[in-house]
């Protein structure tokens, strides 16, 4: 049975401002869901705190609303228990990149099968339009009461730093296009980033709409080719060229997949090297006691596993 | 002549291999089928430090507790003989390297300055000067000590004109004299000795080869010229399989055996030796074949620990994280979700000397009224404490059944005394041990996390038929954010009321276990390793006609109060004395909170070193000749 | 005919103009001289979601608390009317927009689910149609309330047709229409509108033309056509300026005026409004002179929030951070490290719903367990709550300076209820504000930082002539480590005899205070914003014949013990009563744990809602007539 | 008067591993130190926890020890609250590179004038030897008991991609240089980190002097120039320039000065610009009360300064 778009939609009130960014990373994450066909009871949206932080109330599949900024290890837990769930991140610009930058670095060390979805509105919507961290230096929206004194971050170049095997961009009015960064994003094995631009019509009177109708251009239009094929060397030129692109941001704003490698093993592959039966018997389907909850290990066993702990005394003299 | 115990004390600088000692004189002794407990005390620092460890080995039982003055003390090198002379007894062995005569105090720059100006001052009005060779003289000569000089380097030379080691391995041999010297004065025989050391060092033949010779070579010497003053008895103890493990050994086999198939954690002293031990498990082979296979992951932080742990448990894996003080802070956040969210998981949680940093390798517990209130909100947790090795043991199952049955966190509280303490114990009874996984259902049509039918919702995994959500914010049956008051209400007292329920059905005598009776003169109140030193106490204290009752605690949430009450209220306020690791005697506070009894009598300790038996009797005497409050400072 | 006092109730979506409302009305009312009091309900959402304000207007006192039922609901959509319909009292007056007659409950997407049911049922039960109109209808027929019907649309284009605003603009002055229908009915005068208006609009003179037409011109069609049924009183206040201000503000003020020079944040409801009024004057500019600057610096988390200020700390500067919930529990390590190191530093803490992030727009008292406990390893700290706007002016001064006087971290307990409620209140008292910066010291040769000479050794800041070391490890005099057992019990007491020197140092009066005396027929106990209400609740029931006495607890750490045992044990215990905000009644856990009395009788309340006095009466009548527990739920 | 660098030593006896890389690490601070004639009681060594953590006890300079990965933000506090003291952090690369990485990450988009030293060991020395953030995956250390599952993050490439101004790697066998390092970075206005590759000869048997030595080349021998001149064009190619560099991990390792960008203002600039009198007088320094205690602010500047909020009543009518 093929779900449409909308079985994805929960029955909860979305309560963002009309005209929200965040409405159209959801439609998109609905088509996407809707053409890759995921089955909602195996499908786990992880969010953090913040206007972003409500998206999986919206979804219907599974949803786990957490807390500022710990997304992705919540994510990352879940995903190593049950490798076969697929498992997304919805995150904030201040969740992902402020109080969980963090976490945001340390995935990149372990190419877990996951996706990241940046709401990059360069305010922290909730609590009512402070300066986020992708927010430039010198910029006055009209929540601030004098120019921001911090500088920005570049979540590519810091995603490509960190390790990333799947770096792209997209902006959530251009849904279709968004749609498919989700669908590749979800089929990268390995953790996947994708940084949305997406306007906060309430709080961030400088990315607006308008300012990135006329800035946006699709990285695929120019012939881009992300794909790391084979060696060192090529993975090192493809990160540099992408690590370029990132630099760009002014009158042209790239959107597309930056940079892809499909070369390095999942952190999941590397447990299953470590736990031959990892795979197929992941921490949450393993059966632990028999019907009357008596436990695997009997005393039996119990001497055999740990015998290099077990002195047999000296017989009797 | 033979005794029924032992007391030793090994020292020397950390990275040294006193550790490899205390491996080997532990298998021999237990292969013999004595009863061991060693204590470990050490810096926090990895070369160079004093280190020691203190022990007490018994032909009766397995030993509970520690106590000074020792019988033997064994110096690697001569801070040791410094630091620790006066904890020998009267007539006891001084085991020292007589090359080093000449080291004077002054000349040890691994000592700080403040215990050198100490025992400059001792040394001073003792008319010792402070010189190896000086103190030593001293001790012989007025009879304070029996002196075995072993000049070590020639030692090593005759075994090195021998075996020829490659020359950075010699110096590791140095362990192998003081255990050879220790084996002599017990008179451990050959067999046992070939034992510890193969056990040690495994299938390493040379090895092996060369310690036991080296080990046999120094006992012999000790017995043909000191006799073995402290021969052992005959075992008495009914073991015939003894497991040697430290407490996080202890914990770590626990948490295999109860089925724990994911664990985070990140480094920290004294909790992430328990880690290691899971994960040198994590394939669960038996005989070749895999019965299991446990996740074991290392985090970035304390946070990702804690979160990563509750999102493998909603996908219905059995989870555990471990952790210190400062792990522990960090975790408070993540606590929080989990208890809101009613998501089962275990805290196992090693303490050790706070505040902040604190004494980072010594023990305490300071840290209970923190766990009972960790995380702003109110929600209902388990807070359980164990007093020795096989109590963590099952202790350690309870609080995974009892976080799945429940669906709260459960802290396991532990301290750094019995998670770095060696013990030689039994193995597990299996008849006591059971797996409770709570209320689990598989599909789920229109499925409601928090359905509400009493304070157990049916629990369906992340994966299962069901869609669920979780959320941090108030929520409605479905996990869905909800501000309504009255649903507020409803929530949160389903959440509560877990509480009551707990209270219900799990035994107050289970949670607060009284040894001795009511017709006791005095009755201790402790919690945690205080368990040991006390009913040793109290023992000791029976046999001078001073009978004594120990109320040990083990369940601080849902506190067992009127059980509690019940038996302090039976004892005179005066007769009443708090036992704890800490200053403000915190258990005490918590009998005070849930019965309204205070209990103002108090003997505390917060030096990071275990109470001792000599300091704990002379502590009760006090009390019970009218002092208030006592604070213990044995140890070096 | 006039009144002495007036609650209203005014609702509307958030985001459409409510706090301007408030906003002018305080104004207004202030610059007549009256009292007010008003409470802002809202959700965790940006736009769209119910909100509401609940006032209480005096021409008597500046009001402590809040009531129900108000006499007047000013509706600016329909799901205001059906949400609070029946918070009107009988024959109260109902303000709602008549063009929306045909709206259907149904139709209400933002609201709640579980709210629309119950109204549904209720509604079914009444016999009205879930229908603006028909619920209208209902009450006008059965006389339940007035209703002033305004038809919001075409006054706006009356409006229009004369101002020609920008069409963007023109929603914004519904709040105009419902501030004037308020004008109307309390009868304020167009002098008083002008300067509301005026305020709010500061000098955009277009702004305030528009504004002050239509509030006049809806004020002159109520007069007209209903009178002024709650025509106020002259003011009866002595007072002749006010400062209309939330309680966020009045904790900026006072940390200003305090010598705050440091402020870090992360941004978290309902803390943050403290630290952007703080920004804005951090130039301290005055006649265009500075007279300071103030670092306000937003961080990238809580963690970096407190341990910066701790570093800010170290220099000698006077800093503080403000947070809530779930960023306390991230700081709980770094409160370790200050405690431990001795660094002044106040803590400034807005409780909210927990546990978790459970309802972050709404209030409650629920973390005071866990402030007092907060961090691995005990250390001396203060925990300070304050129970009104007054308070809290004087309690923020006084914290700073018991920081740096005692060199220890406080905490400065507030709540929501507090932060986001406008009072309007008198200029602080400058008589009673002075600055102890604790002992400092210049200049350091040979300078040890923790010097054994009391609990408090003389701070020398980085930056000042001395050189000195700081560490979370256990340390020396000199701030260099130690793990040496008998330096530990000195430094360990020497900070944990801290609490003892401000327990003699503190009045403890100061501490908890007495409102009535001990000849009252029951005592209420609490603490935080429970003060107004219960003083109120217990004046109410005086004039019933009813004696009551509140105890204010005001410190929690260290707590003044003997006093509040005194004072409660002269009651009969079924007489006292615990009134919280929590459901454990946390600091009647604390009363026991110090006094080892328990209370048993409690009133509590975990909505997220104010807790009011038409509800607090009844509780209190249900305990003394022997219930044990009660439950309050009141309020939308 | 000049300090030679031995007066930078304290009296407390260092307790590392003999031979450790450490030593290399502190010894060259004394010399930095004591060229730069740093007046010890305007100086602060901040450190996290570890054995890089107990740097600041032998050095004898004000010394912060702070908690595991919070070295940076205590350093920030003390910075901006007296912006006259030379503040230096030492941590670790578990430290600053694991649980500390939000700070790490964070301080770049800031430009505070502060020096961060990292102690690249590749290992979690003072717990016994875990693999830390920057050993790579597959990697074996005699502390380990099977290879490292995690991968490395670069820390050049992510202090570049976090905005740093001035990034470099020194090596601490080579006390000379890094001694130079030390004072390059130190006299760089602006957020300054050295990648100070750290044998430890207890737990990491890979990375040793040994492997070191063999490898390691001056960037400044092959003519490198680090420094941005002027435009944006220019930042970015240096930057970039940086990042390839960043890559070059094998049988070379390059040291030196990678990357360095003296044309961003500090965040102390920019407080200045807010608050004008912040530079003479910051937090630290301000008098806020007189002798008697009474505040700054009477009743009178009360009533000024907070004239939007006083309502003054309408006259008795
Ligand atoms: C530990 C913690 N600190 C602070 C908050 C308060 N808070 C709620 S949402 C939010 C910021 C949200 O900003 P962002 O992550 O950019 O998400 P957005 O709302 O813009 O989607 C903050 C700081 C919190 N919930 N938890
Ligand atoms: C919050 C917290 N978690 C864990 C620890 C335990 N801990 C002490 S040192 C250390 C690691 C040190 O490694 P690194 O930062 O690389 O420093 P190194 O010892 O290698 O110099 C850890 C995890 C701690 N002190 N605090
Ligand atoms: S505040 Fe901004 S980000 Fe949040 S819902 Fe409104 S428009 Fe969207
Ligand atoms: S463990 Fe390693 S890093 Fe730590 S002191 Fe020893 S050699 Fe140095
Ligand atoms: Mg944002
Ligand atoms: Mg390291």
């Amino acid at each position: 049975m093929v779900l449409k778009p909308s079985h994805y939609k929960s029955n909860v009130w979305i309560d963002w401002c009309p005209g929200c960014g965040d409405f159209g990373i959801t439609a998109a994450m609905y088509r996407a869901f809707s053409e890759l066909n995921l089955d909602p009871a195996k499908t786990v949206v992880v969010s953090g705190i913040g206007c972003s932080g409500k998206t999986p109330h919206f979804l219907n599949v599974n949803g786990v609303h957490t807390l500022h900024g710990r997304a992705i290890p919540f994510a990352v837990g879940i995903k190593l228990a049950n490798p076969e769930l697929t498992v997304v991140v919805n995150g904030g610009d201040g969740d992902l990149l402020g109080i969980g930058s963090g976490h945001f670095v340390a995935v990149g060390r372990r190419n877990i099968d996951i996706l990241i979805i940046l709401h990059n509105n360069g305010v922290y919507g909730l609590t009512k339009g402070q300066a986020s961290p992708t927010l430039s230096k010198g910029v006055l929206t009209k929540s601030l009461s004098k120019p921001n004194i911090q500088d920005a971050v570049n979540p590519i170049a810091l995603a490509l730093a960190s390790g990333y095997t799947f770096v792209a961009r997209g902006y959530s009015m251009l849904a279709e296009h968004l749609k498919n960064l989700i669908i590749a994003g979800i089929e990268h094995r390995g953790t996947a980033f994708i940084d949305v631009l997406q306007p906060c019509v309430t709080y961030n009177d400088i990315h607006t709409v308008e300012f990135y109708r006329k800035r946006v251009y699709n990285l695929e239009d120019e012939g881009w080719s992300p794909d790391v094929k084979g060696e060192e060397q090529e993975t090192n030129k493809k990160l540099l060229a992408a690590w370029e692109k990132s630099l760009e941001w002014g009158d042209r704003i790239p959107i597309g997949i930056f940079y892809r490698n499909t070369g390095i093993s999942t952190f999941e592959d590397r447990l299953s090297e470590e736990i031959p039966i990892y795979k197929i018997s992941p921490p949450s389907k393993q059966i632990i006691s028999d019907e009357k909850g008596r436990t695997l290990i009997d005393r039996e066993i119990f001497r055999k596993i740990f015998r290099d702990y077990i002195i047999i005394r000296k017989q009797e003299r | 002549m033979s005794v029924k115990e032992a007391n030793i004390l090994l020292g020397g600088p950390q990275g040294a291999g006193l550790e490899t000692t205390a491996q080997i004189l532990t298998s021999s002794l237990a292969y013999l089928g004595y009863g061991v407990l060693a204590d470990r005390e050490y810096y926090s620092n990895i070369k160079g430090r004093h280190s020691y460890i203190h022990a007490r080995i018994s032909a009766e039982m397995i030993p509970l507790s520690l106590s000074y003055p020792v019988e033997i003390v064994g110096a690697m090198d001569s801070e040791t003989i410094f630091t620790h002379f006066e904890d020998l007894g009267d007539g006891g062995y001084l085991i020292y390297d007589s090359s080093t005569d000449n080291r004077t105090l002054s000349s040890i720059a691994s000592m700080e300055p403040i215990l050198k100006n100490r025992i400059t001052e001792r040394l001073k009005r003792l008319g010792v000067e402070a010189k190896v060779s000086s103190l030593v003289d001293y001790l012989a000569s007025n009879g304070r000590a029996e002196i075995v000089a072993l000049d070590f380097p020639s030692i090593l030379d005759t075994f090195k004109k021998r075996f020829e080691p490659e020359p950075i391995q010699a110096s590791r041999y140095v362990s192998s004299i003081l255990v050879g010297a220790v084996c002599g004065l017990l008179d451990i025989d050959e067999e046992a000795v070939k034992y510890g050391v193969s056990r040690r060092f495994m299938k390493k033949e040379k090895l092996i080869e060369h310690n036991v010779f080296l080990v046999n070579y120094v006992a012999d010497y000790i017995r043909e010229n000191y006799g073995s003053p402290y021969k052992l008895d005959n075992s008495r103890l009914s073991l015939n399989e003894m497991l040697t493990v430290m407490g996080n050994d202890v914990v770590a086999m626990a948490k295999i055996v109860g089925g724990l198939r994911y664990q985070s954690y990140y480094p920290i002293t004294p909790a992430s030796d328990e880690s290691f031990f899971i994960e040198a498990f994590e394939r669960l082979e038996v005989d070749g074949d895999s019965i299991g296979g446990i996740v074991v992951f290392q985090t970035e932080d304390e946070i990702a620990a804690i979160t990563s742990a509750i999102g493998a448990s909603l996908t219905g894996a059995r989870v555990a994280t471990a952790t210190s003080g400062p792990g522990f802070s960090l975790m408070v956040e993540g606590l929080g979700w989990a208890g809101h969210s009613e998501v089962p998981l275990v805290i196992t949680y090693y303490q050790r000397g706070g505040p902040s940093t604190g004494l980072p390798t010594r023990g305490g517990q300071s840290d209970l009224l923190f766990t009972l209130f960790a995380s702003h909100g109110e929600f209902p947790r388990i807070v359980l404490a164990s007093g020795d090795h096989i109590e963590a043991f099952y202790d350690a199952i309870e609080a995974m059944n009892y976080a799945e049955r429940y669906q709260l966190p459960v802290i396991h509280l532990l301290d750094k005394f019995l998670a770095n303490s060696f013990i030689t114990m039994g193995i597990p009874d299996f008849s006591k041990i059971y797996i409770d996984r709570g209320m689990i259902v598989e599909d789920g049509e229109d499925y409601r996390r928090y359905e509400f039918n009493g304070p157990i919702s049916p629990r369906a995994n992340l994966g299962s038929k069901a869609v669920m959500w979780y959320t941090g914010d108030e929520h409605d049956e479905y996990g869905h954010i909800t501000e309504d008051p009255e649903y507020r209400i409803k929530m949160y007292n389903k959440r509560m009321e877990k509480l009551d329920l707990i209270d219900k059905e799990i035994d107050p005598e289970k949670r607060a276990v009284l040894y001795g009776d009511f017709s006791a003169d005095y009755l201790l109140v402790g919690w945690g390793f205080v368990k040991g030193v006390a009913i040793d106490s109290i023992n000791k204290l029976r046999s001078q006609g001073l009978n004594g009752a120990y109320l040990h605690l083990k369940m601080f949430s849902p506190f067992p109060s009127s059980y509690v009450k019940s038996i302090i209220g039976s004892f005179d306020s005066d007769r009443v004395i708090l036992v704890e690791h800490n200053y403000l005697a915190q258990a005490g506070k918590i009998v005070a909170m849930n019965t309204g009894t205070i209990i103002d009598r108090m003997i505390v300790k917060y030096t990071g070193r275990p109470i001792y038996v000599n300091e704990l009797i002379i502590g009760i005497r006090k009390i019970l000749e009218g002092e208030m409050r006592v604070v213990l400072s044995y140890g070096a």
